[in-house]
């Protein structure tokens, strides 16, 4: 296991290294005449109003938090499934409580009407 | 095969204590949450630690209590991070001011 | 110094680095994005610990949604947190003298642990170090054999736990983000 | 061991055997033989990537009713080489108030977490990067750092139209990955391993995407959403936010968001291939046969497992390229109030079928499984069409109110 | 079969709780119907086991016990286990009588099939319909309560808790029930949440028992520390206790096994309201009156004893210990007596009776009359409940009166009521035996056998003080008793209220019936043997059955004449006084025995004012100007502020709460915020100063106590 993990360190390094080589290569070859005008931001050709940097709804903060909580549980998960072939099928039960708590966010959300986007 | 045990405690423990100064130096909350979630990753490094080092034994059928309480840790640490930052944006909310020392809650 | 050493002092190095960046950077941006860094540091010291199972799901739950989250955070409270105004020496000193301290007694008790200098014994040949997590999450019976593997401890009451925890924290947390008005309207 | 059964191996031997013969210490010898590992496969895909150019400009082209380049090369095949040269020698444009080095990351993370997906990525049964016993946690780990790469992307050029394409994409992307995940776990559970080679080795008898249809459909879909093309491309939707989180974006560093869309598109028909259609195997046994011995070669498992992905990939084109783009709020009703529940669905069936069948024998356990979800299927479309015909009753009697009115007032 | 009936025999009112609220709240018959079905079924459990455990030799010795491994956490096991002996055994049989009375009671209290009220809202009490009935005139009568399911999901929830807590052989579920009886308690006296009274006493009542909560649990993790279980079999073993008893505490020299009976003893005060946790049960009497009947009368309050009874083991170990006891519980009898005689809310002197009767069994308990007070526990669930449900039965007729003439009176004040005899013959009766019952009626009531038996037991065992203490209170139980019944049925009616009320319905009578029923016969299986005349009649039954469950259990006391004589007289004597002073109260209506007590309130008022808050306004001042440190000092004032305020609502309400009957928001208290702000002022109220100054403090903590170590 330990050289599987060392492989992936050296590809990652790898899969670093190689995106920056045309980039490197344009850097060089590629023409560079900036002007203030040319590096504004990009806004359709209109003048850009304030910061861009603007304050957000807060509703993709919502769909975050219950990515987060989800991605926790759907984790916690894995080892059930895997192991489930030595268990019991008490050990499936647990494992749909488990869901269950789950769907019972889910239904809570819904109720309250949070997965609509508005 | 060759760290010793020790290498990844003083680790934690710099990571642990890197993590307090921020919480406790820092005045904007979710720098103090941060901070927070530093301290919590030296604990999940301490804990597998143990499980590599002490835990696991040859010829003993896999105990998993450091990976259990890791990951037992992880859900913590997920919990702890959307309610913490949930507080910190309906405090936000209010009163438009997420330092700290302008949030002195707990005097009331 | 061995091949692994190095590679570990690297990693050490990276994160405590990393570390000492996220609660040092002014732009709060910037803090998220060093912890980020950290975890990784972090992931790849569960890797060097083998602990397969650790490293993916570092990345998944801490960079790939607990760092999102955070990164959310910040851009809903940009007005205030661009920039993390540096707090008062008053505020600092006492701060970095109980960490000081917390670090020495750490240390101390790192010093003082018999097993400190242990070298890591080599893992058993054919572990299956998730299915066996599962098994210690789930196996109902303490001390039960199932396919002749015999576990010792069971964890089912915090896994189950861990999901009612969970879901106090998402419907917390959601009726904390929302507004009143999103409350009345649902 | 010869070159012919497991190539790889057989290369890494002799490397070894030279260097060592050189007197290398094993250390470096490892890290040499895993650098040219890895960049051999890295360098494929970035072969394939260009290739891959081609096909979606030449299909494209088709789907549309067009000829599409046939000027360069017989066929056009040189329109790639084109494209590259003209995206390294334009100018590189940096806004003024973009936070320089996140901006200059943004695009290298993209691709990385598109090629990483490369490193355990099984061509064939001696033919993979790294057989890591948690790969399908490590793809979603990959994910994860695209929906990083997207938000620095957004974040970093401070322009309004990329760090709002930026949002969207995370939010559909976040979204989507939970029924993901949640249906990466019936492969999981059905091949009893997370390893991808393993999934594959399981399905030599019968395809997972037979066992369970449908989570095969809904990893397809959420995995067009996570890829983000249509029509889930919110985050690029011309009319509205111009081209989203890499609008800033020009020259190579726009190109490097390009083909890591185009080669995580395919990547991720492999990963459809592998999961659910048998990866590189696919001869149901017929490999056995002492007469098709042949068919268990790893390059002939390489051709198969490259068509299959190249299938899937041509299913995603043809799904972009014929669906109009969904509605944000359509986009995260559909994830949150069908795709997630239904996964959920699919997996405690399968969990309980699975654990109760194991011992039964084969065809029962693979009939009740299927059935099972057929019978899922059936209930969900009932379901559906009941709210169909709730929904168009409410409709009717509103327009017929209208019309009532109308006829009181004139 | 019996196991397997002790264990299921808690979970059908869990279920009907469950199926209440998620399936079935908008119907109120459903609701109404699980509720009831599903006492019934525990009731029917409990007779069965009760006859079983009847038929069973020596199970004193023996108890049904079955036990399995509940949870497994790491490498150790949460255990949990069902047992039947005598004494739960009886526990199980009053219970399930009057929890089964109390649900079919509450079906009429809460006027189901009435129409629904003009302008009732949920968390208030409903006001009444206006409807038109047959010859078209409109009259209003009681609307049917709003919340009904949720009465009843929570009653339901309640009797899992009690059935959980008396079958369970360990502490564990012991203390799960016990906190589920508090959680409902809170939820019930709080159920009409619209009133501000009712939401404070609701909050009262969760934190005093809080308290006591705390220190049983306290008590409870000692127990497990020194013997590594919670089950009952294991901590009174016999090796178990003598360790306990060797085992010397630092705290006044206690031994072990003292001092933890004592925690949980805490833990008792507040449950049945022993003084000084006393102050939470008069304000209880917010809630619904069913609620009063079974969690402050007949169960919950009975748990206290229970569990008291439960710990005689290790209390008996300790004789100080057990002189706390008896005095605590002799002083909460005659405390709590005299507080009754000046009330003139109908339910608040049941209220304040309550916690006297519960007093005497806990100074039964104290001077080792394990059998008396088991007794009395049951005896007095029975009366009180029906003095309770009569009560109820009283104010239902009063608010239909009230309805009727439209006149607004307080239909709890006895002096509004009067001449109710004629009115509702029923409920006049059966309370009237509840009455006589509560206060010791020679021979036929069941109150009389058991309270005689305590005092007969104190007496024998010289326990002068306590003996003394216990008859004077009898008296006064006596004395108030006659002078609530003379109040409220005899005479004529003061007001037109009470003139138009009108005899209950038939769910309500029914349940007095019953427990009226038991109010006289539960005393005649306890019947002395030395008895004169009655003595051989009956076999004195309850005590061979109940003296089996624990070996110190003591003898039997020789019969006494003096014991009884006096028993007899107070009790004559007080009924006899009670009757004479209030047989001619007036339309006016005054009482003449109000005055030295409220003088005497506000000598209390004054002294504890110069004791207390005086000092701690002082200190306040002087820290506030002094060591104002916000940076290190402000966690612990922080704490002392805290401490100063819980302190001070303490003592303010132990003093003052019972002589002004809970009356909020005088003096005392308004002092005692004033200083806590003025403590509270020095405090920054930031997290991370809070946490940097207990960090420090942790070190300096540590610095120091590693330095000692070294030193010595």
């Amino acid at each position: 296991m330990r050289n599987e993990w060392l492989y992936i360190g050296v590809f990652l390094i790898v899969a670093i290294i190689v995106p920056l080589v045309p980039l490197g290569f344009a850097a060089l070859v590629a023409p560079r005449k900036p002007n203030p005008t040319k590096r504004l931001t990009y806004e359709c050709g209109v003048e850009t109003v304030g910061d861009a940097w603007v304050q957000f709804k807060a509703q993709y903060y919502i769909f975050a938090l219950v990515f987060l909580i989800f991605d926790v549980e759907t984790v916690f998960l894995f080892p059930w499934a895997l192991a489930l072939n030595r268990l019991p099928m008490f050990a499936v039960t647990e494992g749909a409580v488990f869901l269950g708590i789950l769907v019972a966010g889910l239904v809570y959300l819904w109720r309250k009407g949070l997965l609509e986007w508005q | 095969m060759s760290i010793p045990l020790s290498w990844y405690l003083f680790l934690a423990a710099a990571l642990f204590c890197t993590g307090l100064y921020g919480a406790l130096s820092r005045r904007n909350a979710i720098a103090i949450l941060l901070g927070v979630e530093l301290m919590l990753n030296a604990v999940n490094v301490n804990l597998i630690a143990f499980w590599r080092y002490l835990d696991l034994r040859p010829n003993d059928p896999a105990p998993m209590n450091g990976q259990a309480f890791a990951v037992i840790v992880f859900a913590v640490a997920a919990a702890e991070v959307a309610v913490g930052l949930a507080l910190i944006l309906s405090v936000y909310r209010r009163r438009k001011t997420v330092a700290a020392d302008e949030v002195n809650l707990l005097k009331w | 110094m061995t091949a692994e050493q190095g590679l570990f002092l690297c990693a050490a190095a990276f994160t405590l680095a990393s570390a000492v960046m996220v609660v040092s950077a002014r732009r709060l941006i910037h803090a998220a994005l060093w912890l980020i860094a950290v975890l990784s540091g972090v992931a790849i010291l569960y890797a060097l610990l083998q602990a397969s199972f650790l490293v993916v799901v570092q990345v998944v739950i801490y960079i790939g949604a607990i760092a999102v989250l955070f990164i959310f955070a910040i851009m809903l409270t940009r007005r205030q947190t661009d920039h993390d105004a540096p707090s008062r020496w008053t505020r600092r000193a006492p701060a970095f003298l109980i960490s000081l301290l917390t670090l020495g007694a750490l240390s101390g008790i790192v010093l003082a642990f018999p097993e400190a200098g242990r070298l890591p014994p080599p893992m058993p040949p054919d572990l299956d170090a998730v299915n066996a997590l599962g098994a210690a999450l789930l196996s109902p019976t303490g001390a039960a054999a199932y396919a002749g593997v015999l576990f010792h401890e069971s964890y089912v009451l915090p896994f189950e736990v861990a999901s009612v925890l969970l879901l106090a924290a998402l419907v917390g947390a959601i009726y904390l983000a929302t507004t009143e008005r999103r409350r009345r309207e649902s | 061991m010869n070159f012919w059964n497991d190539p790889l191996h057989f290369l890494a031997e002799q490397l070894t055997a030279m260097l060592s013969r050189w007197g290398l210490p094993t250390a470096w010898i490892t890290f040499i033989e895993f650098f040219l590992g890895a960049m051999a496969l890295i360098v494929f895909a970035m072969v394939l990537d260009i290739g891959l150019v081609w096909v979606e400009r030449k299909v494209v082209a088709r789907f549309q009713d067009r000829l599409g380049p046939n000027r360069l090369g017989p066929f056009g095949l040189f329109q790639p080489v084109a494209d590259i040269i003209k995206m390294v020698i334009k100018e590189d444009i940096t806004p003024a108030t973009a936070d320089k080095f996140l901006y200059n990351l943004a695009p290298v993370l993209a691709a990385v977490a598109v090629i990483a997906l490369w490193a355990i990525l099984p061509l064939a049964s001696t033919i993979y990067g790294a057989d890591l016993n948690v790969g399908l946690l490590y793809v979603i780990a990959a994910g994860a750092l695209g929906t990083l790469a997207v938000l620095i992307a957004g974040w970093a050029s401070r322009n309004k139209f990329a760090l709002l394409g930026a949002f969207r994409m995370v939010a559909s992307l976040i979204s989507y990955e939970i029924p993901m995940v949640i249906v990466l776990l019936v492969p999981t559970l059905l091949a009893g391993t997370m390893s991808l080679r393993g999934i594959a080795e399981a399905q030599r008898s019968i395809w997972f995407a037979l066992l369970s249809p449908l989570a095969c459909l809904i990893f397809l879909i959420s995995a067009i959403a996570e890829l983000g093309r249509a029509p889930f491309d919110l985050h690029e939707a011309e009319s509205e936010i111009v081209a989203g989180y890499h609008i800033e974006y020009s020259g190579m560093k726009f190109g490097w968001f390009y083909a890591a869309e185009l080669l995580h598109a395919f990547t991720f028909g492999g990963l459809l291939a592998i999961l659910f259609f048998g990866g590189y195997t696919g001869f149901f046994g017929l490999e056995k046969l002492p007469a098709f011995i042949w068919l268990d070669n790893p390059f002939v498992q390489a051709a198969v497992f490259l068509a299959k992905a190249m299938v899937g990939y041509w299913v995603i084109m043809w799904v972009k390229y014929s669906l109009p783009r969904v509605r944000i709020d359509h986009l995260l009703a559909f994830n949150w109030k069908f795709l997630t529940p239904l996964a959920l669905v699919v997996l405690v069936s399968t969990a309980i079928l699975h654990r109760a069948l194991m011992e039964a024998p084969r065809w029962q356990y693979g009939m009740a499984l299927w059935l099972a979800n057929l019978v899922i299927a059936w209930i969900t479309i009932e379901i559906l069409r009941a709210q169909a015909r709730r929904q168009r009753r409410h409709q009717r009697a509103a327009s017929q109110r209208q019309q009532t009115a109308q006829e009181q007032t004139v | 079969m019996m196991d397997w009936l002790l264990w299921i025999l808690p979970l059908p009112p869990l279920l009907a709780f469950m199926l209440i609220l998620l399936v079935t709240h908008r119907s109120h018959a459903w609701s109404h119907g699980l509720a009831t079905g599903a006492a019934a079924l525990s009731w029917l459990g409990s007779m069965v086991l009760f006859i079983r455990a009847l038929m069973i030799e020596h199970l004193g010795q023996h108890p049904l016990e079955s036990n399995i491994n509940w949870l497994p956490s790491g490498t150790s096991w949460l255990q949990i286990g069902v047992s039947l002996d005598p004494l739960s055994a009886v526990t199980l049989f009053f219970v399930a009588w009057t929890v089964l009375a109390i649900f079919i009671y509450s079906i009429g209290y809460h006027n189901f099939g009435q129409p629904r009220g003009d302008h009732d809202q949920p968390g208030l009490p409903p006001h009444g319909a206006t409807v038109t009935d047959a010859d078209g005139h409109r009259c209003i009568v009681p609307s049917v309560e709003p919340m009904y399911a949720r009465f009843f999901a929570f009653i339901s929830l309640f009797a899992f808790g009690m059935y959980l807590l008396v079958v369970s052989n360990n502490l564990l579920t012991l203390f799960i029930g016990w906190e589920i009886m508090g959680l409902c308690s809170y939820l019930l006296i709080g159920f009409w949440y619209g009133k501000p009274s009712a939401r404070d006493a609701a909050i009262k009542a969760f934190i005093t028992t809080r308290v006591g909560d705390m220190f049983l649990l306290l008590g409870m993790a000692w127990l497990y520390t020194v013997s590594g279980s919670l089950s009952f079999r294991v901590i009174f073993s016999a090796e178990n206790l003598r360790a306990l008893a060797t085992t010397v505490t630092p705290v006044f020299g206690l031994s072990a096994a003292g001092l933890i009976g004592l925690l949980c003893f805490l833990g008792t005060a507040g449950k049945s309201a022993q003084w000084p946790l006393h102050v939470w049960l008069p304000d209880a009497m917010e809630g619904p009156t069913p609620v009063s009947a079974m969690i402050h009368a007949a169960t919950m309050v009975s748990a206290g004893v229970y569990l008291a009874l439960r710990m005689f083991p290790l209390l008996s170990l300790d004789s100080r210990a057990l002189t706390v006891v008896a005095f605590v519980g002799a002083f909460t009898a005659l405390f709590a007596a005299t507080i009754a005689l000046a009330q003139n809310d109908i339910k608040r002197v049941l209220a304040y009776s309550t916690i006297s009767q519960l007093g005497y069994m806990v100074a039964a308990v104290g001077i080792g009359a394990y059998v008396a007070a088991a007794f009395h526990l049951v005896t007095h669930a029975f009366f009180k409940a029906l003095l309770f449900l009569g009560a109820g039965s009283v104010i239902h007729g009063m608010e239909h009166g009230a309805l009727h003439s439209g006149e607004h009176v307080d239909v709890q004040d006895m002096f509004q009521m009067g001449g109710l005899r004629q009115r509702m013959p029923v409920t006049f009766w059966t309370f009237l035996i509840g009455g006589l019952a509560l206060s010791g009626f020679p021979l036929i009531t069941a109150g009389f056998w058991s309270k005689d038996e305590i005092l007969a037991e104190a007496y024998a065992h010289g326990h002068y003080a306590v003996f003394l203490t216990l008859a004077a209170a009898a008296f006064l139980t006596a004395f108030y008793t006659m002078r609530q019944i003379t109040l409220t049925f005899l005479g004529q009616p003061r007001t037109q209220a009470a003139a138009h009320a009108h005899e209950t319905p038939r769910t309500m009578t029914v349940p007095l019936l019953t427990l009226a029923f038991f109010a006289i016969t539960a005393g005649w299986v306890g019947i002395p043997e030395h008895f004169p005349l009655l003595g051989g009649l009956l076999p004195n039954w309850f005590h061979e059955f109940v003296a089996s469950t624990s070996s110190e259990a003591s003898a039997k006391a020789p019969f006494h004449w003096t014991p009884l004589l006096i028993s007899l007289g107070v009790a004559l004597g007080g009924l006899w006084l009670g009757w004479l002073v209030y047989r001619k109260v007036g339309a006016p209506a005054q009482d003449k025995l109000q005055i030295p007590v409220l003088k005497n309130r506000w000598y209390c008022d004054t002294l504890y004012s110069i004791l207390f808050v005086r000092p701690s306004t002082w200190l306040a001042e002087h820290f506030v100007s002094r060591f104002l440190d916000q940076g290190i000092l402000d966690g612990i004032l922080h704490g002392v502020a805290r401490l100063s305020l819980v302190l001070g609502h303490a003592l303010r309400n132990y003093v003052d709460a019972p002589i002004i009957n809970g009356l909020i928001g005088d003096g005392t208290g308004a002092t005692v915020k004033a200083s806590g702000s003025a403590l509270r002022r020095m405090q920054s109220g930031r997290v991370q100063s809070y946490m940097t100054a207990s960090l420090g403090m942790l070190f300096i903590v540590a610095v120091l106590y590693l330095g000692l170590r070294r030193l010595f």
